[in-house]
């Protein structure tokens, strides 16, 4: 894919890729959270946005022109540089994220061997948005909701990680192209049922750990039931208080493409990413670009199924209090993603498939 | 409790089946018809008896109802009107200022019970949001013009609430 | 004395007294329209019927039955209460029940009692009458149809005003209450009918549509219309005094008002000095406290203390003329005079500025000679308490001076100081009737004092008291009318011309005073005087209009004050409404203007001020007591100057009874009776 | 090639510059996330030698986890800074000397560097290029200094049970919430239905 003769032209092409990508995941997001809206309008007996354009599917564009004129208000006493960077950095790290996705058979911007541990550190950075919000606002409850943020982001990265190493494990690569190639031939390889037939026991620990990815996605993307740095009863909307206009903008994009990257996640590492449910040896004399549009069919059809996955638990699943939140992520799903890590190790290193 | 008992809530909630549950309780809300009235566009009924933003009437001849009697005045609980009265040209008791701050107003109604020649009515107008506080502190003109602009629908409510009166 | 018993309970009561009256004595609320405390027993609304036992098997009217004695009442048998229903229903069946556009909706009688006494419904399906409206003046509004016929109106014109220009005609369902010829009623006590009134039919005039009485503070003060102090009620909204009512005191004005005293208030809202102003080069122009007060400062500091001059009006309360006394007193100023219209008096004794027998005294006697005095213009009240003794005991009024209408017979004995001369000298006719009078009585207007002999026709007065024994052993008949509210205030406080200072009318001839400092004085004419004149008062009347510096002040509902009447009797003024725009109270003023004279007034507060004024005049402090009332001995020849007297006939001080102060030169609704009463003088003059 | 030499000045700037601005910003908060941005940049020059994986757990232990914990710290932190400037002019000498120190080992580790070449050290930086370098570290770590790693987690987890040790205390009479006992309940055992005689009452 990436000519590797000229560098500027690789730098080049490298710009489009990213163009391209930011865009795609720009415009998909915009519906997406018009989706959010509508699902969750439809599970309390509400229509939700039904104005702009047909069925409403332009009020997130609407709200995007809204957002976009409002008068950016700086606080008296905020820390200003830090205050305005903070959305950025959110914005920019949850898009930086994309760069290793792969869309489709060979379709991602940058194919890096550890693109799964870039992809960890991306999203463990994004911690970083929200505490310099917070703190920079100078005002107590955006401080507050930031600590909390913080606290909560940071304990779920653990568990989080652990369940990351399973994988891991399972494909024996941190290549995300690589982690996905091996879940190919039917919904039978996917990691969430062992990534192979020889592996099909590991069902029992996987299904868990899928679990629980899809549960620390939540709280790691400050979604409900996990939404404490923004609770509205508590805190007023947490760091975000002091935002308004496009700041606020960049924060709430950010987070939404956080969210869809944690679609993208569960479906590449447990559900086989762009890989079709069904064998693809019928394709074999498909060209390039129509099997990577079937791949990237498959990714979406995926990642939309998770999306609609979080939407639901937003409706459906009433807010934790934050001890809660930590007894749950420190004494329940890090022992036992722990326990998962040393069962499949196990498996494979004494297992039928080593 | 017994053992089993805690074995299989354990159980229970570790395969989410509450969120199944609720989940499955979610789907089926989810693809039922709607009850939403979409506002502008669509609106619930009303009841003729709707206390909505207050009108002065006028008989049909064009004279004005209100005879400064002072007895919605007297009796608004927020305090909200104030009436001042002098004799017109021809001798007939009139307002000169008939103001009603609709900031204080609660919209209780006593005022158009109080009113013995029906000239102060909350009519079935609630669309009246304005942009500065000035503009809800009603003159008597404002609550003349209101009257003028509703006086089909008011009287058409007045019947049909006569019976019950 | 006898017992009756009023539902059961034994009543002790005078013999004479009706049946409607005993059962008050019990505490028995009767209902009624035409009966009336003050007023004869007509008996025609038949609305206080109650059971009598024994007696015939019917109700009985209990305001025209007399009580006999071990007569048992019933004022709550199912008989009663169906007959005053009966009554109730009848009285409405031609009233038009328009409450919501009656001015008289909220405080009326009808209402009142038909929500007590009547039925829920009216079973009259048929037509009511109608009747038409009648012009009673620029006071009374009447909407006739309203009239459920009590007469009250008609008593009360008749017996107490005297002058019987509103009657009832046709009989019937066609009786009407009228004036007959339609025209004004002249009373200057007629606003009174308005009170009487229990419906709407007769209510105010200018005060038509303007208030409810809910809306109103009521503010219980006095009145400084006349000197007579009549005790008031004012009635306010917001900042503006609506009207003005009377309040029952017995001993002043029993429930009456004048028509100025009810009608003046309009003039509290126009013609007002609401900020202070300087003469800048021959035009005033609006000013700061500060700059008014500098200026005042720079002309005082700049004009000796014997070229000043301070002159105290009629409408002013003590305190404030005892804060001018205290700072110009201590500025060595010694031409302060309270007697504008340079009436003789002042000299002590005290008892030779008072009306010495009291209001209620005026009741017992048997014979009254006024000399100098209208009194039916200088104080309508005492005129008609006078009236009524007439009618009532046949007291002989005897007349020096003017001779007018006064609603009673009188012997006219001249019109000047010579007529009082020879009537000292004469042992026939009305002298005769004074010498053999039990408690005779004179009343010395300020016609006859407010000249230039006015000491010695005082001394004159004194001589005929003393003749005519109209002072003797506790009784004192010798009376001096004055016009002023502030008059006696004035006296009291010696707010006169100390050793060597000039009287009022001498400061302002040409070359009199310097600096003359009005304390709201607009009776005295400026025209001569070329001195700077600074003036502190509530009205844009003469003295604003020739000032150089104004001081806005207060006019006397806007103030606490204490006000003596001519009686002597100090009587405290509430504030009912705050003064207008910078305007202050004028003591106040007075205690900042001593601040920049650097003459310090030691008090801050009205209630200091009032500690000092009762430590160094005790008359003050006595409120509400008429020295009068324990009669001391006055010695008559200590009374008065001996001297040349003029023949010049004793003139009223009222030119126009509705015109005699600056409030009521402002008010709208004066100008109006004034203009009605010189129209209805020239048809009267035309007609004979 | 030139696109890497940009990005390694790139970076190499904003490394010394982000370094300098760690110990010159005024404020402690900016300090912590100056060093934020030294480790990132950091990171990008582990990427340029082709260390990607030691950049990656960079970012992830240091920038992720431990950085935070830092500015958690300064951020409660009430620093008075005329309190910490008065100590400045003491502890000038004693500084000086550590970074004279510090300069003199790298020109030492520079001088060596440049005589040598880069394989002054005993082993190849990167074996083979045919592995993977996360492949790399797991075989050296996990082969040739397995006692030592495992020793250094032991040290670690001595050192977090130590500090949880440290800090525990045990509170009497807390009320816990056991959440498992709460879903438990049910209408049978939550209440209990009283028959109450009339005129009589009912006390517990």
């Amino acid at each position: 894919m990436i000519p590797a003769d000229n560098p500027w032209i690789w730098f080049g092409l490298t710009l489009v890729q990213v163009a391209l990508v930011l865009m795609g995941v720009m415009v998909s997001l915009a519906f997406l959270l018009w989706g959010d809206r509508k699902i969750w309008a439809g599970v309390q007996m509400r229509k939700g946005p039904n104005v702009v354009g047909p069925f409403g599917l332009f009020q997130s564009f609407a709200d995007f022109m809204k957002f976009v004129l409002k008068e950016i208000v700086i606080p008296d006493g905020s820390d200003k540089a830090v205050f305005l960077l903070a959305p950025l950095l959110s914005f920019i790290l949850a898009f930086g994220a994309w760069a290793v996705i792969p869309m489709g058979p060979g379709w991602v911007v940058a194919n890096i061997n550890v693109g799964i541990l870039y992809l960890f550190a991306i999203s463990s950075l994004g911690v970083y948005g929200i505490i310099m919000g917070g703190w920079a606002s100078n005002s107590k409850y955006p401080f507050l909701g930031s600590l909390r943020s913080a606290a909560q982001m940071v304990s779920y990265e653990v568990s989080l990680g652990l369940i990351i190493i399973t994988v891991i494990l399972l494909a024996g690569s941190m290549n995300l192209q690589t982690i996905v190639s091996k879940q190919a031939g039917g919904f039978w390889n996917w990691n969430v049922f062992g990534g192979g037939l020889h592996n099909l026991p590991l069902i029992v620990v996987m299904v868990p750990m899928m679990v629980i990815f899809f549960i620390s996605a939540l709280a790691e993307t400050n979604r409900p039931p996990f939404d404490l740095p923004e609770a509205e009863s508590e805190l007023v909307a947490g760091y975000q208080i002091e935002y308004s206009s496009t700041p606020y903008l960049l924060f709430m994009i950010g987070e939404y493409a956080n969210i869809v990257l944690m679609c993208g996640m569960i479906s590449i590492l447990f559900f086989g990413g762009w890989q079709a449910p069904y064998p693809t040896g019928f394709m074999a004399h498909w060209s390039p670009t129509l099997v990577s549009l079937h791949g990237l069919l498959w990714f979406a059809i995926k990642m939309v199924f998770w999306f609609f996955m979080f939407a639901m638990a937003k409706a459906i699943v009433p807010r934790y209090r934050y001890d809660q939140l930590m007894r749950l992520g420190w004494k329940v799903f890090l022992p036992t993603s722990g326990i998962a890590v040393v069962l499949v190790a196990a498996y494979r290193v004494f297992g039928p498939g080593a | 409790m017994t053992f089993a008992a805690r074995a299989s809530q354990a159980i229970k909630g570790a395969a989410l089946m509450d969120f199944a549950g609720a989940f499955g309780l979610a789907m089926k809300y989810m693809l039922r018809p709607k009850k939403t009235v979409i506002y502008p566009n669509e609106r619930g009924p009303q009841s003729p008896r709707f206390r909505g933003e207050h009108v002065l009437r006028r008989y049909p001849n064009g004279e004005e109802r209100c005879i400064a009697c002072k007895l919605c005045e007297a009796i608004c609980p927020a305090q909200a009107i104030v009436i001042e009265a002098e004799p017109r040209a021809d001798g007939s008791r009139r307002t000169t200022r008939y103001d009603i701050d609709m900031v204080k107003c609660i919209y209780c109604g006593l005022c158009q019970e109080a009113c013995p020649v029906d000239a102060i009515v909350e009519g079935p107008n609630t669309e009246y949001a304005v942009e500065t506080r000035e503009e809800l502190y009603y003159d008597k003109q404002r609550l003349l013009d209101n009257g003028d602009r509703w006086e089909r629908e008011i009287a058409k409510n007045l019947e049909l609430d006569a019976p019950y009166r | 004395m006898p017992i009756a018993k009023v539902n059961g309970v034994e009543v002790e009561f005078e013999p004479g007294m009706t049946v409607l009256q005993v059962a008050e004595l019990a505490g028995e609320e009767i209902p009624r329209f035409c009966y009336h405390e003050r007023l004869s027993i007509a008996g025609n609304c038949r609305m206080c019927l109650v059971e009598v036992k024994p007696g015939p098997p019917k109700p009985q009217a209990s305001c025209a039955l007399p009580a006999a004695p071990n007569q048992e009442i019933f004022t709550n048998t199912p008989m009663v209460k169906k007959a005053r229903e009966g009554v109730m229903e009848f009285l409405l069946i031609n009233h038009p029940l328009d409450c919501p556009i009656c001015d008289q909706g909220g405080e009326c009688d009808l209402q009142d009692q038909s929500m007590g006494f009547g039925r829920d419904g009216s079973r009259y399906a048929q037509n009511k009458r109608a009747v038409e409206e009648k012009f009673m003046g620029p006071l009374i509004k009447t909407v006739m149809t309203r009239c459920i016929q009590c007469t009250r109106c008609v008593r009360f014109i008749t017996e107490v005003a005297g002058q019987p220009e509103i009657g009832l005609i046709s009989r019937g369902e066609d009786v009407e209450i009228t004036t007959y010829l339609e025209q004004a009623v002249t009373s200057e006590l007629s606003g009174n009918v308005i009170d009487l009134c229990p419906v709407g039919a007769l209510t105010s005039k200018p005060y038509a549509f303007n208030a409810r009485p809910w809306e109103l503070k009521k503010t219980e003060s006095i009145d400084v219309m006349d000197a007579m102090g009549a005790a008031i009620r004012v009635d306010a909204r917001a900042n503006a005094v609506l009207r003005v009512l009377p309040r029952v005191n017995d001993e002043i004005n029993e429930e009456w008002n004048s028509d100025k005293t009810r009608y003046a208030c309009d003039g509290l809202s126009r013609q007002r000095l609401d900020q202070p102003y300087v003469r800048i080069d021959g035009k005033l122009k609006p000013a700061a406290w500060a700059e008014a007060f500098a200026a005042v400062a720079a002309k005082v500091k700049a004009t000796a203390p014997d070229r000043v001059g301070v002159i105290a009006g009629d409408l002013q309360d003590a305190e404030s003329m005892k804060a001018a006394l205290d700072l110009f007193g201590g500025l060595g100023v010694k031409s302060l005079d309270c007697r504008q219209d340079g009436a003789q008096i002042g000299a002590r004794p005290r008892e030779s500025w008072l009306f010495n027998s009291t209001f209620a005294g005026l009741d017992e006697c048997d014979a009254v000679l006024l000399i100098g005095s209208n009194l039916r213009l200088e104080a309508p009240v005492l005129n008609a308490r006078l009236r009524r003794n007439w009618v009532g005991r046949d007291v002989k009024v005897g007349v020096i001076g003017e001779q007018a209408d006064l609603t009673y017979a009188y012997d006219y004995l001249g019109a000047g100081p010579a007529s009082l001369a020879s009537l000292i000298k004469a042992r026939t006719g009305f002298a005769k009737i004074l010498k053999d009078a039990q408690k005779p009585a004179i009343v010395i207007g300020a016609g006859a004092l407010a000249r230039e002999d006015g000491a010695a026709i005082l001394a004159l007065a004194a001589e005929a008291a003393s003749k005519f024994g109209v002072v003797v052993e506790g009784w004192n008949g010798f009376n001096v009318l004055h016009g002023a509210a502030s008059r006696v205030g004035g006296l009291d406080l010696g707010f006169t011309p100390g050793e060597g200072g000039l009287t009022a009318l001498d400061q302002v001839k040409k070359g009199g005073a310097d600096l003359l400092f009005l304390l709201g004085a607009d009776e005295i004419d400026l025209s001569a005087t070329d001195a700077f004149v600074v003036y502190l008062g509530s009205h844009g009347d003469a003295g604003a209009h020739r000032a150089d510096v104004i001081l806005p002040g207060a006019a006397y509902t806007e103030k606490d004050g204490i006000y003596v009447n001519t009686e002597g009797r100090a009587q405290m003024a509430q504030r009912a409404v705050f003064p207008r725009g910078q305007a202050r109270e004028d003591w106040a003023i007075l205690r900042a203007l001593s601040d920049h004279l650097g003459a310090k007034l030691p008090y801050d507060s009205l209630a200091q001020l009032r500690v000092k004024l009762f430590a160094e005049h005790p008359t003050f402090g006595a409120i509400d007591h008429a020295p009068g009332s324990t009669p001391a001995a006055l010695d008559l020849t200590a009374v008065g100057v001996k001297g040349e007297i003029s023949d010049a006939p004793f003139a009223s001080p009222v030119k126009d009874f509705y015109f005699t102060n600056p409030i009521a030169r402002a008010s709208v609704t004066m100008a109006e009776c004034s203009a009605s009463v010189a129209a209805a003088r020239g048809k009267l003059l035309a007609a004979e | 090639m030139a696109l890497q030499a940009i990005a390694f000045y790139l970076l190499a700037a904003v490394t010394l510059s982000a370094g300098l601005a760690v110990i010159g910003a005024r404020n402690p908060v900016h300090s912590v996330l100056f060093l934020i941005l030294t480790f990132f940049s950091a990171a990008g020059l582990f990427v340029l030698l082709g260390a990607e994986f030691l950049a990656m757990l960079l970012v992830v232990v240091y920038v992720g986890a431990v950085a935070v914990l830092f500015l958690f710290v300064v951020m409660m932190l009430d620093v008075d800074f005329s309190a910490l400037r008065a100590g400045f002019a003491r502890y000038l000498p004693i500084g000086l000397g550590v970074a004279a120190v510090l300069v003199w080992e790298m020109i030492v580790v520079a001088v060596a560097v440049a005589q040598k070449g880069a394989a002054a050290g005993n082993a190849p930086l990167v074996p083979n290029h045919d592995m993977s370098n996360a492949e790399a570290i797991g075989r050296v770590l996990y082969t040739d200094y397995i006692y030592f790693f495992q020793a250094a987690g032991l040290v670690l987890l001595v050192a977090m049970i130590g500090a949880i040790v440290l800090t525990l205390r045990h509170r009497k009479g807390v009320r816990k919430q056991n959440i498992a006992d709460q879903v438990a309940r049910t209408p049978a055992t939550g209440m209990h239905v009283v028959q109450i005689k009339s005129g009589e009452g009912w006390s517990e």
